[in-house]
């Protein structure tokens, strides 16, 4: 009977190492090779005996190594934790150590295959539900929302107001460019005497300069005659003019400025 | 080639679905559907023996009023947004803008002059009036067409309207201050930034800069 | 400021509309829409003072049962054909990737776990999380980076999506299936753990999402 259990353990224990050595690249690692010699184990994974996992992993990773299998790296590193724990677990507790006992390491990594089962499952169960575009579908043809942009002007009755008393202003001030009399400017009569300097070799009465279609009123001559004393004392300030009055209120003269005035 | 057809096609258990069923079918079918679907596309995508008239016609009176319709759609059916519901289809963004000088001032004639025809403005303002202004000020609703002038050539008028008075805060046209008051109030500039307008553009270049002097009398030095 | 608000506010003459109207309204909107709105965005699309939860449990229980359903996903609502009906819709089926084992398995601890780290992750699958495999889950839209958790090297954590509760048709994390027994049994807790990790067996603490050599692979300390 004990023969029997421990042939039928030994060849299950064939037929696992077998099996794994097929997928020992299947494994995502050394959790999941343990998830999946504790399942051999067939018993519920809150029974699992941690320290026949142990042995288990150690004996996949002797034989792995006859095999000469390339084991990577975590493989092996999972293979000497257990080794440690397989050790804590077997000796009796030393008052000494420091760190986690046997028990809570066992514990955890019981924990930890749970939790990877669960996750497993879970996962599992979340692709079999209905999956948009799978089994269950949007609006195939949505009506997408429009966007408009509408612009809207503001003003206030302050801006309302100062505009129309700009234009009022405006209005007001109008009138006098719309009557104002014709003027004859100093550039006008700067021009007018630039040409007739020349010929002023004695002096000239300012009054004669003036053009005659500005002397047909008494308003208009006053401006020429502003306009042309202006512009005379400009040709002085330029050099070309000599510019003579007598006394107050007497008469301006006005002559050519020759080369001897100037030195 | 998939099991569902080998389903549908020998299953002896197979039974016709009901017609809620037939509905619930056509209902998801033209849901999901990226195109309007005719009687004879759903006839093909449901199973054999349906009575795609029916449900269709059915699934159109389930809807009804709703804010969905099932309508017909060329050859097709669909579903679309009730028409009175359209509006919410649309998100309006709004943007606000300060209004132009030129549609202020534009907009304080109207206000001030109305009715006044587009001629009047531009003599007021002393510029021509674009009809984007008037337009822009139109769609805003301010402004609106009143009478025709009875003058040479008919012109048209322009009036405020109820919402420029609500926009402005205006009981009526009466409650717009007079040229007096925004002069009291210290509204008016008492020195107006010099605008060219039509006339003085075209006249002597510098006259308003004498213009003053021209009245006061310089030549009394003279005579 | 702008009219819209003072339309509302003043306008003596609106009414709200009726409930079997929002009901309408709300059904309009989301119909039209291929991604699910927030009680929020159907607030700001429907006219103000609309009753939005209402409209909503109205409308579920108008569609329960029909052909086309209205689903709870996450903080929205969206129309969703009925699961039972899928075998109609194989020509809208949108074919994709199939997920690796790798793929679905950190997909779950993220849902389940979330937020969590990297780290937390490879502890619990016990191997190395590519970042291949991230990145599929972010391009599928399905997962994204949360916040930075509050421990030594504030690693990033990684949670699930809206359109990962969408395209599993899940209201809230709280729907995602076993996940009351799960956490019953306390196998969502954070247990520190003793067991060697891809993290601590390369004797590095920092396989956040950031470190690239989680990839690397421990074997030289042992080699």
């Amino acid at each position: 009977m004990l023969d029997d259990s421990f042939d039928a353990a030994g060849t299950e224990a064939r037929i696992a190492s077998e099996a794994l050595r097929v997928d020992v690249d299947g494994f995502e690692g050394p959790l999941d090779l343990l998830l999946t010699l504790a399942r051999s184990q067939k018993v519920d994974l809150l029974k699992i005996s941690i320290l026949k996992l142990a042995e288990q992993y150690l004996g996949f990773v002797e034989e792995a190594k006859k095999l000469r299998i390339e084991l990577a790296a975590d493989y092996l590193v999972m293979a000497a934790w257990l080794a440690f724990l397989k050790s804590r677990l077997l000796l009796p507790p030393d008052p000494e150590e420091e760190g986690p006992s046997g028990e809570d390491m066992a514990a955890h990594l019981a924990f930890q295959l749970q939790r990877l089962e669960a996750m497993r499952s879970v996962a599992a169960q979340l692709m079999a539900r209905d999956q948009l575009g799978r089994d269950v579908f949007a609006r195939g043809e949505p009506q997408n929302v429009s966007k408009t942009t509408e612009i809207r002007h503001s003003a206030t009755l302050m801006d309302l107001l100062r505009a129309y008393s700009r234009i009022k202003t405006r209005e007001d001030f109008q009138p006098l460019h719309l009557t104002r009399k014709p003027v004859y400017t100093m550039e006008q009569a700067l021009e007018r005497m630039r040409g007739l300097v020349g010929d002023a070799m004695d002096w000239v009465q300012l009054s004669e300069w003036l053009p005659p279609e500005w002397c047909t009123d008494g308003k208009k001559r006053r401006n020429a005659t502003a306009a042309n004393f202006a512009a005379s004392l400009e040709l002085v300030k330029e050099g070309r003019l000599r510019i003579r009055q007598d006394g107050t209120f007497q008469p301006i003269f006005l002559r050519r400025c020759d080369e001897e005035d100037r030195t | 080639m998939n099991e569902t057809t080998h389903d549908f096609d020998d299953a002896e258990a197979w039974t016709l679905p009901s017609p809620e069923e037939q509905q619930r079918m056509v209902e998801a079918v033209l849901f999901a559907s990226k195109t309007p679907l005719s009687t004879a596309q759903l006839k093909e995508r449901l199973p054999e023996g349906c009575d795609i008239g029916e449900a269709v016609v059915a699934l159109r009176e389930h809807y009804r009023g709703r804010g969905v319709q099932l309508v017909r759609v060329g050859e097709g059916w669909a579903f679309r947004t009730a028409g009175d519901l359209a509006f919410l289809m649309s998100r309006e963004v709004v943007e606000t803008r300060k209004l132009s000088r030129a549609a202020v001032e534009t907009l304080a004639i109207i206000a001030y002059h109305q009715p006044v025809t587009r001629a009047e403005i531009e003599e007021i303002r002393g510029v021509s009036v674009s009809s984007g202004t008037i337009d822009l000020l139109m769609d805003q609703g301010w402004v609106k067409l009143g009478r025709r002038r009875e003058s040479p050539g008919r012109p048209m008028t322009l009036i405020v309207t109820p919402a420029f008075l609500d926009h402005f805060g205006l009981g009526s046209e009466k409650d717009l201050p007079g040229v007096a008051e925004l002069r009291a109030a210290g509204l008016l500039d008492n020195r107006p930034g010099f605008v060219p307008t039509p006339e003085n553009a075209a006249g002597e270049g510098d006259a308003d800069l004498t213009g003053e002097d021209a009245e006061g009398e310089p030549a009394d030095l003279f005579t």
